[in-house]
């Protein structure tokens, strides 16, 4: 069912880009957004994150996604 | 005197010919030695072991000869700065460069985070009450890394030319453009290599320190040492990747024209952004150990419990947590605007918050106490002092407009000695006078200690101190000369004095180890210092199962409280039965062997030896696939009385 | 540990006495920038030195006071796990000196941001860092130099920064702060010196084998006297030249001016690849390296990169002979401004 | 003294495992940050084209999409033979893990097609920085798919002389959290390089 759910989320962001349907600025938020759902789809249906240890599992995401966020925002200013 | 290796013309100069000459006798040397005390076996021994307190002693070792040679260059440029227009020798221009790119790289990457590992590597299963890290295969693997890395940025003072660019290796000038010939290439790859090791480490300690704790051993009871190794893992591992990728773009620069980080096309600014962002957090990699090692030894030498333990945890976490928000303060004059340098002179501030919490609660754990002065006591207390002048003088740092009079001036390379030196330095020699009786079974001679302790530290304020003030007489750093009329003569002078004090406090030391080797009292005892946590109820040096039952631990401090309540028993979590332990293997020493290659086929641009280093990585890893269940099934020795660490004294 | 500690910091304070701090560049700004960051410094410096000091009190004290004392016998202190009330005091008043040093941080900040309004009349010089000299350009004026900045006093001075190769930083301690020059960004630096003199400026980032002569002055003069350097640059009067200083000029022209510019020969020609040389005998040292004097200069043509590590200027040992080089360094010799003399 | 020997089966403890599996995650907290500053990178540096080679020129979105539900597939494939493994399925492993190869391999081959019409364009590594960085970010992700591939031929074989284990099932489920974690990786190019790149036009 998550993998349903990927795919049409992919198919759908791509059918906006192709077919021009949202307007500028919404386009990267809609895309992002459409990735964020997509990635914790793998992250609960496919990487079981929630069994043991789930702490440190996602203090390992949410450190290594903090770092990138920072990296990516200072170096694109 | 030229000779050309794979297209490269190398030079053959004074001093290289000294320095290759150096190699060929210290090789000789110990090749002769290792015959005639028939060393051979053992040493092919060590080399296969994946055992984590034989890693960790090779970590050591290393680390002290990079030690060795770091310090060299170090003298090498305070000689040269001795005088005002100074010619020593051949070390000017470039030379020096070298010098001065070499002793901080090395010092940092070869010297500070391998001794500190190395410590860890003997200290954490002995702490935790393990047998060994969660993977001793990928831990030998990683020391081996790192040699690889090491031999490679010290190798290429010999051929071809050491890296010129400093320690942070800014682009453009470590481009190819600037800075043409292999030494930048040994910089990248070295540094690389080195850091896949250190990356797999923090994994490895990670999993460790989370999974591999004695029963009984909550977060809340571990030393304030594994505490301070799993938040400085944590920072390896988010901080690393950075430097990675830095890495990866300097290379494609130099060795296939790309352009990142040129100025004209790409941006330079993305070196230093991504530099940085390992950078300090590697700071803090390298202090936080330090850190939980002076908690450790400052407890047992005065005979309490560390004072506001919890307060100790959360500000260790806060300190790992900032680490991560401070980085620009490093690129203030850099023109990143006004708002940019407020907020990050604000987040810098704020470490000091946490640091000092800690310092205070060192102070309140020496309150009250029974302070026993011996060496590691006395480095531990060298410490506080020296390391506070190093946090004030970072927190005046920190004030962005003052830094721009401060920045890359000889008042920041004062500062950074009396942290790094101060912190990481001072706190390696503590754990090693602390920690040395366990791994080895005899101490380290006292009175030789003391005066190792004092000889280093006084010539660290004397070579140190100065600088500050060079700083503020205008003295930029990373110059090979000044003029006479800058009036930095005299205080460049007591600093060289300095530097060949410490440099005699360092003789002092590897004369000590030596001295105490042949005539220090064999038999030390589980618990030579009256210690408090569990390394003290084995015996000295360990088994190799270090525990033969895994102790139960019921609070903080397991080894004073059984001593005040129990008589120093320790009640055992398992019986007594057959323990599974790694087996060697010489796997480890191949793949960072095939990895050196390809490394030499990146810089000499051979493709052949890139791929085959490459495949022999590939290889080995498949092969390690295969063979990745075997163990060794240890006995150990019925045990009468009981106690946890089996054979009987 | 305490009175050998107290002992090394006698020494260094005698040390400190030793020089006197108005030899410290930074600790006597002559410039409205340096002058604020000394007062960031000077408060900086004293609420750090009480926590230094609180710091070594408390260590001393409790040094002296729970030192194992031989014989002692009773020697299990007692386990405190902490002290809710303590932890709590040195987590606030941490706090509070450092919002102390941080509102004038932040508003310092931001004023160095901006260009300073306080003086009449703004003067702006591009900068442009090469490897390893600074080449400085009036728009103004339409003049440019290099190796000596001069600016009149009591003004708003704007520096406007760049590269042409790596990485420099634009640093006078007296004046202000450092700023970097970075290729492909202009960075601004502002102050308002104020009082006349000579002020040493240098690179500040590694910049390659010869950063450590990367070096500079900047000439702080009233502004008659900047008027008149201007008027002379542009305008420089060549009249007078003997007869050696003439072949020297020609000389000059085949061999030096594909490189060098000089305000006397042709002051439109504005090549950056080498410093200009129109006022090349009021400088103390020849390239940042050697005393100024017609022997050094010798030894310079004849052999640069011995002198100054990588420097892009060719020997011209072989390329002149004596007569030729004693003509082409009086010619040299004789490159001055009006009114600007050593 | 102690006796020893060597023992010598292909099983892990219940310990070892675990260690494996979260040894495996906070290496995937690593990467984060190796992509996220690639990213960066890219992001920094995509405006510097040079002529007729801009993100809204170079792309071919269908080509794109194609990979994109290619290697989402194998992502699917990958669950599955995992599944299979837990469950004692021996050829519902093998079959799913053998699909999720295939998969990857036309993912790479679409990838090369990709890359090598670019090139025969005349964009190439070191045309432009936005070139050079679009290179490294994409291609970082080959890489990774490019060593899955050669894990899953490991894997194979660990299966083919091991059958399903509590040995063979750990070594998948680790293989599968990289696996799932390179899908992810490219979830986020998919949308920020390709998506972005081409919606940029409007």
């Amino acid at each position: 069912m998550g993998f349903a759910a990927m795919l049409f989320m992919s198919g759908i962001a791509f059918y906006l880009v192709m077919n021009k349907r949202v307007i500028s600025e919404w386009t990267a938020v809609v895309l992002i957004g459409f990735a964020i759902v997509q990635v914790m789809l793998q992250l609960f249906f496919f990487m079981d994150i929630q069994t043991e240890r789930k702490g440190f599992k996602w203090i390992s995401l949410s450190g290594g996604l903090l770092v990138a966020i920072l990296a990516i925002v200072y170096l694109t200013r | 005197m030229t000779f050309t290796f794979f297209d490269t013309k190398i030079k053959m100069m004074s001093d290289i010919i000294v320095a290759d000459l150096s190699i060929l006798i210290m090789g000789i040397a110990v090749a002769i030695l290792l015959t005639y005390y028939k060393k051979w076996r053992s040493l092919w021994k060590w080399l296969k072991s994946t055992h984590h307190s034989k890693v960790g002693i090779m970590y050591l070792t290393a680390g002290f000869a990079f030690f060795l040679r770091g310090g060299l260059d170090a003298l090498i440029m305070r000689v040269q700065l001795a005088l005002p227009q100074n010619e020593f020798w051949v070390f000017q221009g470039d030379k020096y460069n070298q010098m001065m790119t070499t002793h901080g790289t090395t010092m940092i990457f070869f010297v500070a985070m391998p001794l500190l590992i190395g410590l860890m590597n003997v200290a954490i299963p002995w702490q935790i009450g393990a047998r060994d890290l969660a993977f001793p295969y990928l831990n030998a693997m990683s020391f081996w890394l790192f040699l690889a890395g090491g031999i490679l940025v010290n190798i290429s003072f010999v051929l071809g030319g050491s890296p010129t660019a400093g320690w942070t290796s800014y682009a453009p000038l470590a481009l190819e453009k600037f800075a043409p010939g292999p030494g930048n290439d040994y910089y990248t790859l070295g540094l690389q290599v080195s850091g896949i090791g250190t990356l797999l480490t923090a994994i490895n300690f990670l999993v460790t320190i989370i999974n591999k704790r004695a029963p009984g051993m909550t977060f809340m009871r571990m030393p304030l040492f594994p505490w301070s190794t799993l938040v400085t893992s944590i920072l390896i591992l988010f901080a690393f990747p950075a430097l990675t990728v830095a890495l990866l773009l300097l290379m494609f620069d130099r060795l296939y024209g790309t352009n990142f980080l040129a100025a004209d096309a790409g941006n330079s600014l993305i070196w230093q952004h991504l530099f940085w962002i390992f950078g300090h957090p590697e700071v803090y990699i390298l202090v936080l150990p330090a850190f939980g090692i002076f908690s450790d030894v400052i407890s047992t030498f005065s005979r309490k419990r560390v004072f506001g333990y919890s307060s100790m945890v959360i500000s260790l976490m806060l300190i790992g947590f900032l680490g991560f928000m401070v980085w620009v303060h490093h690129m203030f004059t850099v023109g990143l605007g006004p708002t940019s340098n407020a907020i990050f002179a604000i987040s810098t501030m704020s470490i000091a918050v946490p640091t000092g919490i800690k310092i205070f609660n060192w102070l309140f754990t020496i309150r009250g106490g029974v302070i026993q002065m011996r060496t590691a006591m006395l480095f531990a207390l060298g410490f506080i002092p020296t390391f506070v002048i190093g946090g004030v003088t970072g927190v005046m740092l920190a004030t962005v407009p003052a830094d721009y009079q401060f920045h890359d001036s000889y008042f920041v390379v004062g500062h950074f000695h009396y942290v790094i030196i101060g912190g990481t330095i001072l706190g390696i020699f503590a754990g090693i006078y602390y920690w040395w009786p366990k791994m080895f079974g005899f101490k380290l001679n006292e009175v030789l200690g003391k005066w190792h302790f004092w000889t280093f530290l006084i010539g660290f304020h004397i070579t140190f101190f100065p600088m500050h003030i060079m700083g503020l007489k205008g003295m930029p750093r990373r110059v090979y000369t000044y003029l006479p009329e800058d009036g930095l003569a005299g205080l460049n002078m007591v600093s060289t004095i300095g530097a060949f004090m410490m440099a005699a406090g360092m003789m002092i030391f590897l004369w000590n180890l030596y001295y105490s080797a042949r005539h220090s009292e064999r038999s030390v005892g589980k618990d030579p210092w009256d210690g408090r946590t569990l390394e003290w109820t084995i015996p000295s040096p360990p088994p190799e199962y270090n525990f033969a039952r895994i102790p139960k631990v019921r609070g903080i401090d397991p080894l004073w409280q059984a001593k005040t309540y129990t008589n120093g028993e320790i009640e055992a979590a398992e019986p007594l039965g057959e323990i599974e332990m790694p087996l060697s293997t010489v796997k480890p020493v191949l793949m960072s062997g095939a990895l050196t290659i390809a490394s030499f086929g990146f810089i000499f641009h051979v493709l052949v030896f890139q791929i085959v280093g490459i495949t022999g990585v590939a290889l080995l890893l498949v092969a390690r696939s295969f063979q990745d269940t075997g163990s060794q099934s240890i006995k150990p020795p019925y045990d009468e009385d009981e106690s946890i660490g089996g054979e009987k004294e | 540990m305490k009175p050998i500690h107290l002992l090394m910091w006698s020494v260094f304070m005698l040390l400190l006495t030793g020089c006197s701090p108005s030899k410290w560049d930074v600790l006597n700004p002559k410039g409205s920038t340096a002058e604020t960051q000394l007062s960031l410094i000077q408060l900086s410096m004293l609420l750090m030195s009480i926590v230094l000091v609180t710091v070594i009190t408390l260590f001393t004290v409790f040094l002296v006071k729970y030192r194992e004392q031989p014989g002692q016998t009773n020697r299990n202190p007692s386990q405190e796990a902490g002290n809710k009330k303590l932890e709590i005091i040195w987590t606030i008043i941490p706090i509070l000196i450092l919002t102390l040093l941080a509102i004038p941080t932040v508003q310092d900040t931001y004023k160095l941001a901006d260009e300073p309004k306080e003086a009449e009349g703004t003067i702006t010089v591009k900068v442009i860092a090469h490897q390893y000299w600074w080449e400085f350009e009036y728009p103004d004026f339409g003049i440019t130099t290099a190796e000596i900045l001069h600016v009149p006093v009591d003004k708003n001075v704007v520096i406007e920064l760049t590269s042409a190769d790596t990485i420099h930083s634009f640093w006078v301690p007296q004046l202000a702060g450092k700023q970097d020059a970075i290729r492909d960004r202009t960075n601004k630096l502002s102050f308002i010196p104020r009082e006349t003199g000579m002020y040493r400026g240098s690179c500040a980032e590694l910049c390659g084998a010869a950063h450590a002569y990367m070096r500079f002055h900047v000439k702080v003069e009233s502004e008659a006297d900047f008027d008149s350097w201007v008027e002379g640059m542009k305008n420089p009067d060549r009249s007078n030249l003997t007869s050696s200083e003439k072949r020297g000029k020609a000389l000059f022209k085949d061999n030096c001016l594909s490189c060098h510019a000089t305000n006397t020969m042709d002051s439109e020609i504005n090549r950056a690849v080498a410093p200009h040389l129109g006022d090349f005998a009021s400088r103390e040292r020849i390239a940042n390296v050697l005393p100024n004097t017609p022997e050094h200069l010798k030894k310079w043509l004849d052999n640069p990169e011995a002198i100054k590590p990588d420097v892009a200027m060719p020997s011209f040992k072989d390329k002149l002979n004596n007569e030729e080089k004693e003509d082409l360094i009086n010619f040299l010799m004789s490159l001055e401004v009006e009114g600007d003399e050593k | 003294m102690t006796t020893s020997r060597t023992v010598s089966s292909k099983q892990f403890s219940k310990s070892e495992q675990a260690d494996k599996v979260l040894g495996l995650w906070f290496f995937i907290g690593a990467e984060i940050v190796l992509f996220g500053c690639l990213f960066g990178v890219y992001l920094t540096l995509n405006g510097q084209t040079r002529a007729g080679e801009s993100p809204e020129q170079l792309f071919e979105l269908k080509e794109i999409i194609l990979s994109t539900f290619v290697l989402l597939s194998s992502s699917f494939t990958c669950a599955q033979a995992l599944i299979g493994a837990t469950q004692g399925q021996f050829n519902k492993t093998i079959s799913f893990l053998i699909g999720t190869l295939l998969l990857a391999l036309i993912f790479l081959g679409l990838e090369v097609h990709e890359f090598y019409s670019y090139v025969r364009d005349g964009h190439t590594f070191t045309s432009s920085p936005f070139m050079s960085s679009f290179y490294v970010l994409v291609g970082t992700h080959g890489m990774h798919v490019l060593v899955g591939c050669l894990w899953m031929i490991v894997l194979l074989v660990h299966l083919g002389k091991e059958k399903v284990s509590s040995y063979t099932s750990t070594k998948l489920e680790v293989f599968s959290l990289y696996w799932h974690f390179v899908d992810v990786v490219w979830v986020f190019i998919f949308t920020i390089v390709y998506l972005i790149g081409k919606a940029v036009v409007l």
